[in-house]
């Protein structure tokens, strides 16, 4: 491809925690060569194998990808998609696009707020819940809309989102926030 | 595969598809998903499932969006020598239904009020040039695309147009950048065309970040291949042998269904070396966003796809001189490499007789809001807006009165009623106070209020305020603090007036296109709906002091700056 | 000139360390230039209760950082001609700012209930010590200022140029030199 | 390289094509403000202090990453430019706590000195005064969130003339801030090497030597030129470092 700045053959640094998923990391890594642009895409991986960018995440990539420390640190803090905390056990994203704005749901965003006491980017202190806003699911034509769990939900009301996630949180309509990934072969299947 | 192959190929698929008695196409976009398409899916194939001897007659399509998206789920049935008929609010019970009228032939009375019919404005106002094929063909099969006469164009201008010629087509045609500044895209491609360079880079902005809309997604989503086309023909043309999508990263679906078209397009000889047999090669790689408004700037896209913190960089040098790397690299709209293919096939002459005198062809707008009929709609430029909204929208619902319409995003601004029979095209809405912006169309009954629209807008710049230059990283917070107090009635006649002087600032001082036309959604309500401002700002200074004092209420907003 | 002709002229002290009345002070002969032309009508370094009316020139010193703060400011504004923020604290907010990182409660607890010399908790308005402002403020946030004299204090050479420009009616115009902060 | 002719507030000038319109500006002894600007760096356009009015440009440009061109017609000062030049300073005097009077910087300021230069004599808009930290973790340096202005020019020194990219920025908009390393105390830095060319480029008392008191610090930006044009050129340039002669600095 372009640029290849460091080809290294397999120059590779393990980790020496020795966690697997590592190992997937390290597939993003060498399908784009250890490239220094490939930053974010190995960013996005990070995270989607690991839930969120810790530390030894970060460090670990900047070693990897021969980057100064605070370049990735400043890359990651940029974006909002990446995220330096771990999320809640259930989620709940809510629409903030113009169209779900203009019908309300900024009400439900006040109703999260005053039922568990978390606003936006926040998760509450048991780790079940973790609050979120977006920009624009593009599901405009079913406004508001949010997104629990990984599954959309179209023409909320404060009621009926705070139905959903009361029976979410007390486990009745079982499934967790995303199937629960146990093995590092599960992961991969969802990755690739 | 040469041109021969790829007629015999869109041949055979559709002598398949006319075999079939039954053809069912189910939408598969995410807002039909979302609403339960998912289970009627299930539904027809399941009965296929059971009824094995059917598979033959009878095809389940998974396609891309069918427009109108309040409606869905959508299902199109198409039956041999019969009008296709199409079926809106489907449920798994309906689906069933539907099965049995148009496949097992069993009589049913329970359908026809779910008929759409497409003699409706909504459907015969509009003209599909780039979403020709949505919502018709599986976007998950190439073939799909070629018998609709995918890759067509490619294959004409690889063969008998030299780049300088195809870049002259684009200009004749006056197709104009749709990611919303409208560039004319002709001379665009020529700047890049003759740069010298030893590499050259074509680049599809995918990066939709207007809340409110989502013509990019659902394009990539419905007819991937057609934005293939598209960057390949203009790789041709710019000499770029590699081009990269961008993709936002809310819309995993979309950057699926693009890998799988590059790799199926390049299993085919379409993509990758060698294209079509020529002496043409070209890549095509899938950047992932990574939530970043400020990233559909061209110059902070590229620092993204650099692996960066996506800031811009002050212009010129402009990317056609220097892009990606420090090389030449053109920079387009998905839905503007949409355009490509038709205008190759069709001819320029054919796509600049659509629309008005300085703004040609076709544009996709997100309809969304308090209106009837939401989803996506495409129409030629020059429509009024009152077309759009009450003719294809259906007007505003619950007995509301229509106040304004939002065009252009967190960039654009409000159009209110007295303009409603202003053509829609990148001059009129300019001088409205408003753009056109990448396409999402937000429309607004006499329930909102403009300052409180104002405050949103606002508040979405702040949070996407790159923090490179300072209007624009203070003055949206400054801007936005104001108006909260404005909507809190505690704003002074003298905030008004640091709040306009302060818009213009931006405007002016600003390094990029988000700080320049960040106060745009401010300045625009306060042309037309000033006296809601006013009516808001608080004359008593006693009464506007007493924010300070802790006996009042914080005027802060839940979320705090700082 | 006459003796009633005199330009009435006002200095307010709002929440400031008082160095700017100092540095005003060491205005020295000139000060009996000043005498001349103009009357103090009210001052920290007069004993006058109440804001006059009627006052031409009023210079502030201090931010406006508690609630008699803010009612004296808008006396002096509606009894004044012209208002003058007199120092960094009243143009800037300044040192007095410093403390709108804090919260007005934990601002009190850690000064009078964590601190040395601890007072009786209640935080209730008792009506002798005025209540704290939610945020310090300078001056022209809440009254209509007319000329800023910038310096933490600004020196009197600073203030002679101000305020000679303002006893011969002339707008406020200072010299380079003599608009830094600090 | 060839030579350009442009028309400089009114006067017919010419500049070598691959000059800066700010070098330019300045070989003419015109003032114009300048904070994130500075020689020896890369440049970086943010400040937007350098604004000037290009005939038949549709914005404002910022002199110093505009190159020079034919026939170009520049204004440097106009009512507007002074008034956008004044509100862009009230904007940095809002966004942090930048109180001169206790400030280790206070009259050796950048920032300050050109509020005084431009006329910015108070801030209309409200003081954010947000609740930021102090890095005292260096045993040399200081950082101070407070008084940063986020020109950068830290980051870029770090980068491009020390090497070791140090420091970069964390978060967008309006919480962005200076970061060592993982955004980890600045004494805990493994890339550091404590040269401490960020503290002399800084602008402000953002970043100052440990010891300094109110008004007590003062930077040297001369020792980019120094350093740059001895590595690139093997000169090393003595302007601006007098008084060198020993007889004079025994006079002094």
């Amino acid at each position: 491809m372009i640029k290849s700045k460091s080809k290294r053959a397999s120059a590779a640094i393990e980790h020496p925690s020795g966690d697997p998923r590592f190992k997937l990391v390290d597939r993003t890594l060498k399908r784009f060569q250890y490239q220094q642009d490939a930053l974010i895409e190995v960013l996005h991986t990070a995270q989607e194998v690991f839930g969120f960018l810790e530390d030894d995440l970060l460090i670990y990539v900047a070693r990897q990808l021969k980057l100064p420390l605070s370049w990735v640190y400043g890359v990651a803090t940029f974006y909002h998609f990446f995220s330096l905390k771990p999320q809640g056990e259930h989620t709940c994203t809510v629409c903030m696009g113009t169209a779900c704005y203009v019908k309300q749901a900024a009400e439900i965003v006040a109703m999260l707020q005053a039922e568990f006491g978390v606003e936006p980017g926040q998760t509450t202190p048991d780790g079940k819940l973790s609050v979120a806003t977006a920009r624009c699911l593009g599901s405009c034509g079913l406004a508001p809309v949010l997104v629990i769990d990984n599954d959309v939900l179209g023409r909320e009301t404060p009621v009926s989102t705070l139905e959903t996630l009361r029976a979410r949180l007390a486990g009745i309509n079982g499934h967790k926030k995303a199937p629960a990934l146990e093995t590092v072969e599960d992961m991969e299947e969802e990755i690739l | 595969m040469n041109r021969s192959d790829l007629h015999a190929l869109g041949e055979r698929e559709l002598q398949k598809q006319s075999e079939a008695r039954c053809r069912l196409l189910c939408c598969g976009s995410t807002p039909c998903l979302s609403s339960g398409g998912t289970a009627v899916q299930e539904v027809f194939k399941g009965f296929l499932k059971e009824n094995r001897d059917l598979k033959a007659e009878v095809a389940v399509v998974s396609t891309g969006c069918m427009g109108p998206c309040s409606r869905g789920p959508l299902v199109t049935v198409q039956q041999p020598g019969e009008e296709d008929v199409i079926y809106e609010r489907v449920t798994s019970e309906l689906a069933q239904e539907i099965f049995k009228k148009h496949v097992t032939d069993e009589a049913t009375d329970r359908v026809e009020t779910h008929i759409l019919p497409n003699d409706i404005p909504f459907f015969t106002k509009q003209k599909k040039v780039v979403l020709a094929n949505s919502g018709l063909i599986d976007p998950e099969r190439l073939e799909d695309y070629v018998a609709h006469g995918g890759y067509l164009a490619l294959g004409h201008a690889l063969r008998e147009m030299t780049p300088e010629e195809v870049c002259n087509e684009i200009i004749n045609s006056g197709l104009r950048g749709r990611g919303g500044g409208g560039y004319p895209s002709g001379l665009k491609w020529n700047l890049v065309r003759r740069a010298k360079a030893d590499k050259k880079y074509v680049i599809a902005n995918g990066d939709e970040g207007d809340p409110g809309a989502y013509m990019d997604r659902t394009l990539m989503e419905s007819d991937p291949h057609r934005v293939l086309e598209g960057m390949a023909i203009a790789g041709y043309a710019v000499g770029a042998e590699q081009g990269f999508i961008y993709v936002r990263g809310e819309y995993p679906i979309a950057a699926k269904r693009l890998e799988k078209a590059i790799r199926m397009a390049e299993r085919r000889g379409l993509l990758g070396s060698r294209v079509m047999d020529t002496a043409f090669n070209f890549r095509i790689d899938i950047r992932i966003g990574a939530g970043a408004f400020v990233c559909g700037e061209e110059t902070a896209l590229m620092a993204s796809i650099m692996g960066k913190r996506g800031q811009p960089v002050p212009r010129p040098p402009y990317p056609p001189s220097s892009g990606l790397w420090g090389y030449p690299t053109l920079i387009n709209n998905v839905e503007t490499f949409g355009s490509i293919a038709p205008i190759i096939d069709n001819g320029a002459e054919w796509f600049a007789g659509i629309g008005t005198a300085k703004s040609k062809g076709t544009k996709i707008f997100a309809l969304a809001g308090q209106v009837e009929n939401t989803g996506l709609i495409e129409v030629p430029m020059g429509l009024s807006l009152r077309e759009i909204v009450f003719d294809i929208g259906g007007g505003v619902p619950d007995g509301r009165t229509f106040k304004a319409a939002q065009t252009g995003g967190p960039s654009g601004g409000c159009i209110p009623a007295d303009y409603l029979d202003t053509p829609v095209d990148y001059e009129s809405l300019r001088e409205l106070g408003s753009i056109m912006g990448s396409g999402g169309l937000v429309v607004m009954d006499d329930t909102t209020s403009m300052p409180n629209v104002a405050k949103y807008f606002m508040e979405f710049c702040m949070d996407e305020s790159c923090g490179k230059c300072v209007p624009c990283r203070v003055g949206t917070v400054q801007l936005y603090r104001i108006l909260d107090r404005i909507t809190a009635g505690t704003a002074t006649r003298n905030d008004l007036t640091i709040m306009e002087e302060l818009c213009t600032m931006m405007r002016e001082t600003s390094l990029c296109g988000l700080g320049q036309s960040a106060p745009n959604p401010l300045l625009s309500t306060l042309r037309y709906f000033r006296e809601e401002y006013e009516a808001l700002i608080n004359d008593d200074l006693h009464a506007t002091n007493g924010r300070f004092t802790l006996a009042t209420p914080s005027t802060r907003s839940a979320k705090e700056v700082l | 000139m006459a003796r009633n002709d005199k330009i009435r002229l006002a200095t307010v002290w709002l929440g400031g360390c008082s160095g700017c009345h100092m540095s005003f002070l060491d205005l020295d002969e000139r000060l009996i230039d000043l005498a001349e032309q103009a009357d103090l009508v009210y001052s920290p370094i007069a004993d006058v209760k109440v804001f006059p009316d009627n006052v031409d020139v009023t210079l502030v010193e201090g931010a406006v950082a508690n609630i008699d703060h803010l009612e004296l400011a808008e006396q002096v504004r509606a009894r004044s001609k012209i208002v003058v923020s007199f120092g960094d604290c009243a143009v800037t907010g300044n040192v007095t700012s410093l403390r709108n990182r804090l919260d007005v409660d934990d601002l009190l607890n850690r000064v009078y209930q964590e601190g040395p010399g601890r007072v009786p908790a209640g935080s209730e308005p008792d009506g002798i010590v005025p209540a704290l402002l939610r945020r310090v403020v300078p001056l022209h946030q809440v009254i209509k200022v007319d000329a800023y004299i910038p310096g933490c204090p600004p020196d009197p050479e600073r203030i002679w140029a101000a305020v000679s420009a303002l006893l011969a009616g002339e707008p406020v115009r200072l010299e380079e030199d003599m608009r830094y902060f600090g | 390289m060839s030579v350009v002719t442009l028309t400089l507030n009114d006067e017919l000038i010419s500049a070598n094509s691959d000059q800066s319109l700010l070098e330019v500006i300045r070989e003419h002894d015109i003032y114009i403000p300048t904070l994130c600007h500075m020689e020896g760096l890369s440049e970086r356009g943010g400040c937007r202090m350098c604004l000037v009015e290009v005939q038949g440009s549709r914005t404002l440009q910022a002199a110093c990453v505009t190159e020079v061109a034919e026939g170009m017609v520049v204004t440097t000062h106009s009512e507007r430019l002074r008034k956008y030049r004044r509100m862009t300073l009230e904007l940095i005097f809002a966004e942090r706590n930048h109180v001169c009077a206790v400030c280790v910087m206070n009259g050796h300021c950048e920032l300050q000195a050109v509020a005084a230069i431009e006329g910015m004599d108070h801030v209309r808009f409200d003081y954010l005064h947000p609740d930021l930290p102090m890095d005292i973790s260096h045993e040399r340096f200081g950082l101070d969130h407070n008084r940063c202005i986020l020109c950068t020019r830290c980051v870029r020194v770090c980068d491009e003339v020390e090497g070791a990219h140090t420091k970069d920025v964390l978060g967008r908009g309006i919480n962005c801030r200076i970061i060592n390393d993982l955004n980890q105390p600045w004494g805990s830095s493994q890339s550091c090497t404590s040269c401490g060319k960020c503290v002399e480029v800084c602008p402000t008392g953002a970043l100052f030597r440990k010891g300094a008191t109110v008004a007590e610090m003062v930077k040297r930006h001369d020792f980019l030129s120094w350093i740059t044009s001895g590595r690139e050129k093997n000169e090393w340039d003595y302007a601006g470092q007098a008084p060198y002669y020993a007889t004079e600095r025994r006079k002094e």
